[in-house]
């Protein structure tokens, strides 16, 4: 008991925290209305790169990198919100699989590393991170992408799957096994030769991900990550993708929800707002609740993300439970639409095909159940 | 309907089996949609109108209507028998739903001989696809409120207004169309009339409407002063909204008369179970996870369920109490169930629920996320769901209106 | 898959489940008015002595009973309609009790057994089986009840629990322990010494049922039933119990949906009667649609119930559609009375705490689901 | 209220610790109701009077109320602190909610001198037990359709009529009433008023309802030309139902000044967590079980998004889009959480579920089952499930109303 309770985290919010909101509530409406959203869906970046300039020029991406390589010094709990809104708008850029890249440098990259592409990223470049495999395996530390000791270099070998943002990210951290024990390399885009890039069609329209063969790729061993660490950095990154998941599913959740709201009380069926009907309403306001849930878990896993033990379960909890409004939210939203929810321009279909794909990435709701299963029972 | 012996009922499903096993098609190298709601391509629509016109004259479609009209004149005992040697052989759908189980049906109960010789034998061989014009961008659910034009001008109607989610609008001769022929009815159902109205017209249009699965199968009709035959009109001037109820009970399966085979296929435990049988999550396989396992049980419980209310609907002993309510409930359960079957399909994938159609890593070429997706298409389609559940609570539990 | 598909029953109904069915129907709604059930509520006994003995001279309980013991000759697909009238009208018998100590004995009593006690049966005596223990074991076999040999007598040492209508049975079929293996022992009334039985409280105030202390009794061995033919008997009567139980719980729960159906067809708030509202009506609805599902099971269990492996399957099925049918149905009842349900007059409680306690006998839905995942897949 | 150091708090809040920790009781040898509303006997009622007296003379409960008028004169952070401790100690509830929590911040809020002198300190040390009196047996849900006459007789009302649901209806002195002054107002709402109603005088009976569980703790009441005098008069005549929505708002959490701890023990996973960890199943021990663990990791997240959310609330930058939302809904989540999560409970128990308080078998003296059945009174009291749906439909998405 002793132990469930320790394991449980509450709930705070910081000035930087609430700045940050301030600034991406409004910066993420302006730029990422629902006609660019649209227009971006066929585009081969899917994302503004002139935008994407921006957000490095406000330092976003800088948030939680230390001041000592050009970051803000800050925590992920401060990222949250601008994963948040950005989910909220459904604005695509490389800002999550950056950042993601960025906590593994932190975590487990040389003083070297760390000086050089730490820099980048807080400068404003995009990186990502290539994790998953064919296996699905959601446990980072099980890949079969392997690499070899060729003298001074690292040959490698194998295929990662639904890397987000591959094309536009300078440099991609890879999971591999080495010597027999996980490992984490970067690469350079410079590095995979012509072909290397598939882009992969995926249910989610509005993201960008990408199959990378690693086959005849080879590095130098100074892009090998500190291997001491690299167990510790993979759970961190398992958590923190998780959270800046959660934090855009979040922001989603109330967005699809806002967007259902506006329709019921436009749209009359029998002389009367369809809003009006309990069979509408009612479900309407169980998404509403399980935002309102999500958003308490998101916060609650920010404020504790740092924490040994509460952070990963509330990040888990997070998880489960923004994963679930989006779902549901979007679902009913499609529903409740009628005839129009059935077409490609009622909205409501990008959400719930946003929930389906960040589910894929870093383990979905069966998934983190089991995994809280064991960390609370 | 004829008088049969068991001995001439069980060559036909002899015969039937055979011909299915021998004649159905095998993959013709493209997704073949899972519902006529789905046809969205022309080399889709070829093979399937191709398909239902073998079935028919094979003798294994309409043999329950009437001789005279292109039909096989039998009781519908063997209709059932084909349709089910269909089934068993795993047949692609019929596209001609709206001819085959609704039209058809009607014509066969209320039509005129002239109807009857004119439409039924091009519903059953396909060579008249047929199309239902109820829907209007502003009235989705409340077809009563449908305000379509049908001014009478001589021998003919003109038409003015549009119609939407017209399944296979694009390929269709014919519409069941519910239009306002009187403006200054007393109430909003009193001036609907039901017409039979040919497509192949001047001033009938249709646009392709893109659905959420990003591929094509409804359209939007317009209609512009258009002319057709008012000896299309079924039942008479006014009493189109009784016509139209009729005819959604034939849809709900609330009434028989229907040609025979499928035009869906229906959401089916046994490919859940191959999907979840190889189906690899999180590097392990699905059915080591006992929570997996427990969800999947009452999935097949709930197929289960369905196939014995079919069953069970056949039996009038075990239906005395509320004799509608088994076919009235159909809808609203199959529709639901499919949906949340394909839900659990597309997370049953792990990571690889990502994919879409399309990408070569896609389990299955990606056809559950977008049966899921195509699932809603019957929630909402045909009266949502939240209309059945007030059908169901007002017309077999007798609890009173909503509206 | 075959597997699979040769599992799945299907449903029929022969002519004299009809004429059950239809006689069922007006005795129970004559003899069993919620009057007389809600008098029987305080009554020692639970259950009205005569009206028990105009079932027996109905045959209701030598159904299933071969003919060469006085019985009809049928099985228990033909004592489904009877259970599940009964269950609609919360009618209190030791019925299905007396039911399912005939089923034992046809399956594993010796022949003068059967001639002796299921005769008894099959005239109208009441009788009834002792299964459950401290352990909560659902598994018939896993007794810890021992019986010994004590020269041609066994003598009995511990405790049975839940064991219905032990007060009003002429015997009891007893499981025990014996040479280290599942046995069935018979226990006359004049067996158990007085206060070996202690009445039961329990949720369910329409049932009786009594912890029986066996400690210092001993019977005849000619009181032990076939040892050889003890585990397909053990097999046969937890699907036996799980069959009735189902048709029960289905009757009643039509029974509190009607009795749902008619509040709100007479009940007003805001000026309408509140039917009207889908709050009330759809979720009414979905209890509906469960009813008629698990009626579906329940004669599709009846019509299956001795075929090898589908009979299993469909009885399980038919158990947990029957246990989330009346369940769910009765506790949107207590919701939908308002104030109302939430007193001891409104009848909702009595069907939910019906469906609490029959859960217990057999298995509930949890348990079948896991019987069912392992023969299904 | 008052200015104050952190070193104050502190030791206030130790005190407050150190009080509960000394003076909370142990076992009394018969079973404590979990809500205000389970009260059922006498010698429950007199214990928890009684505890709710000690907790207000050692200075922990009204702290934050006006000194005046026997509350502590201190700022509402030291009631916060004094709550928390009794909840760390597991205090049992305080009786006298009515008053405490609905009664008491509504005088403060907008009573008169003379009110707040006459009944405040009475509310806190439990002298003065309150009860309810909005819904009657006609109105259980539509609040203002009350038809309890109060006709004025010089400087009386006289009362006809019935309330009910009157929890602890038989030992209150007072009751906050709303009744119908003018028969004639131009809409329902507008002949209601709101009286404060001694309960001990002529023409005033309660007669006790028993509930679903077996036992008693509501009241019907019945007013028979009742005088009661028109002091109690709380705003102005005819605007009853403004009062009585202000005094709901105070219930539902989403107006404050309550007077501190707690009259219902919250569902808590903690408790789940300790009935699963000694449970049996099928003769294993629950938490062996895959399924049921997936299930409790589902409650657990639940009671934590009930426990976030309380003090999410208490953040205003993270409430700015919608600030009511978690008030509003707060009543709707708990309510139905503590339904399910004791029907979870119960099931927990396997065989063991059959048995009802009283059995010597009953796995914890049969509470769960007794909890679960209780937990109706929380979904139907104080506004309905389905009525708490269209608050927050209605008050927070701005959805359009329902009738």
């Amino acid at each position: 008991m002793e132990n469930l309770n320790s394991n449980l985290a509450g709930i705070g919010f910081s000035d930087e925290q609430r700045d940050l909101l301030d600034v991406a509530t409004s910066f993420c409406r302006e730029k990422s209305p629902m006609e660019k959203v649209r227009a971006l869906l066929d585009d081969e970046a899917g994302h503004d790169a002139s935008i994407w300039q921006e957000i490095g020029e406000l330092g976003w991406l800088a948030i939680a990198i230390p001041e000592e390589f050009g970051g803000v010094g800050l925590g992920l709990a401060e990222v949250v919100p601008v994963a948040e809104q950005m989910g909220l708008h459904l604005f695509a850029t490389p800002f999550i699989s950056s950042t993601l890249a960025a906590q593994v440098l932190v975590k487990a990259g040389t003083d070297e590393q760390k000086q050089i592409f730490l820099t980048k990223i807080a400068g404003g470049e995009a990186a990502t991170v290539a994790l998953i495999e064919d296996s699905g395996n959601w446990d980072l530390g099980a890949t079969k992408v392997s690499a070899a000791r060729e003298g001074d270099r690292l040959a490698l070998t194998g295929t990662k799957l639904l890397v987000c943002d591959a094309a536009a990210a300078k440099f991609l951290i890879v999971s591999v096994i080495l010597d027999g024990a996980p490992a984490l390399v970067i690469l350079e885009q410079s590095d995979l030769p012509e072909g290397a890039l598939r882009r992969e069609t995926i249910v989610d329209e509005t993201k960008r991900s990408y199959a990378v063969t690693l086959d005849g790729v080879s590095v130098p061993i100074d892009r090998l990550l500190d291997v001491d660490k690299t167990k510790d950095a993979l759970a961190h990154l398992q958590l923190s993708g998780n959270l800046l998941i959660a934090a855009e599913n979040c922001g989603g959740a109330m967005s699809v929800i806002q967007y259902t709201v506006d329709y019921l009380n436009t749209r009359k069926q029998f002389g009367k707002l369809i809003g009006s009907y309990q069979a509408v309403k009612h479900p309407t306001v169980s998404a509403y609740v399980n935002y309102e849930k999500s958003r308490s878990h998101l916060y609650s896993a920010a404020y504790s993300f740092a924490e040994q033990g509460r952070g990963e379960v509330a990040t888990r909890m997070a998880a489960v439970q923004a994963e679930r409004a989006i779902s549901f939210a979007a679902d009913r939203s499609i529903q409740f639409h009628g005839g129009f929810g059935f077409t490609y321009d009622c909205d409501a279909q990008l959400f719930r095909r946003r929930a389906i794909f960040n589910a894929a990435l870093f383990g979905d709701e069966i998934y983190q159940k089991r995994k809280l299963a064991e960390l609370l029972l | 309907m004829s008088e049969y012996s068991q001995a001439e009922l069980d060559e036909y499903a002899n015969d039937a089996d055979a011909w299915f096993k021998e004649n159905t098609p095998s993959d013709p190298g493209f997704m073949l949609p899972l519902t006529f709601m789905e046809v969205g391509t022309d080399q889709q629509f070829d093979f399937l109108r191709d398909w239902q016109r073998k079935v028919y004259e094979a003798g294994f479609l309409g043999a329950a209507w009437p001789k005279e009209y292109g039909g096989g004149g039998l009781h519908d005992d063997f209709q059932t028998a084909a349709t089910k040697a269909m089934r068993k052989h795993n047949g692609p759908i019929l596209p001609n739903a709206i001819g085959l189980n609704w039209t058809g049906p009607l014509l066969n109960d209320i039509g005129t001989h002239d109807h009857k010789a004119k439409y039924l034998k091009g519903i059953l061989n396909a060579e008249d696809i047929w199309c239902q014009g109820f829907s209007e961008p502003e009235n989705g659910s409340d077809l009563g409120n449908a305000q379509l034009r049908a001014d009478r001008d001589g021998d003919a109607y003109v038409l003015n207004g549009s119609k939407i989610w017209t399944t296979l609008g694009n390929y269709a001769k014919y519409m069941i169309l519910l239009a306002r022929t009187d403006q200054n009815a007393p109430n909003k159902y009193a001036g609907l009339s039901f017409i039979l109205t040919p497509m192949k017209v001047d001033g009938v249009e249709t646009q392709k409407i893109r659905k959420l699965t990003g591929e094509y199968g409804f359209t939007q009709t317009f209609f512009t002063d258009a002319r057709v035959p008012t000896d299309g009109l079924m039942g008479e001037e006014g009493q189109g909204w009784k016509v139209a109820m009729q005819t959604l009970e034939y849809e709900r399966g609330a009434r028989g008369g229907q040609a025979g085979g499928y035009s869906m296929t229906e959401p089916d435990a046994f490919e859940i179970l191959k999907l979840v049988r190889k189906a690899q999550r999180d590097g392990n396989p699905v059915l080591d996870d006992p929570v997996v396992r427990d969800q999947l049980v009452d999935f097949l419980i709930e197929a289960q369920s369905i196939d014995l209310n079919n069953k069970r609907g056949r039996i009038p002993d075990l239906v005395q109490d509320h004799p509608m309510a088994l076919p009235l409930m159909s809808k609203l359960v199959w529709t639901e169930f499919a949906r949340e079957v394909n839900q659990f399909a597309v997370s049953m994938q792990g990571s690889k629920s990502a994919y879409y159609v399309g990408d070569p890593n896609a389990t299955d070429d990606g056809i559950w996320t977008r049966a899921y997706l195509n699932a809603f298409s019957a929630t909402i389609g045909g009266g949502t769901t939240q209309i059945q559940h007030n059908i169901v609570g007002e017309h077999v539990l007798g609890l009173p209106k909503s509206h």
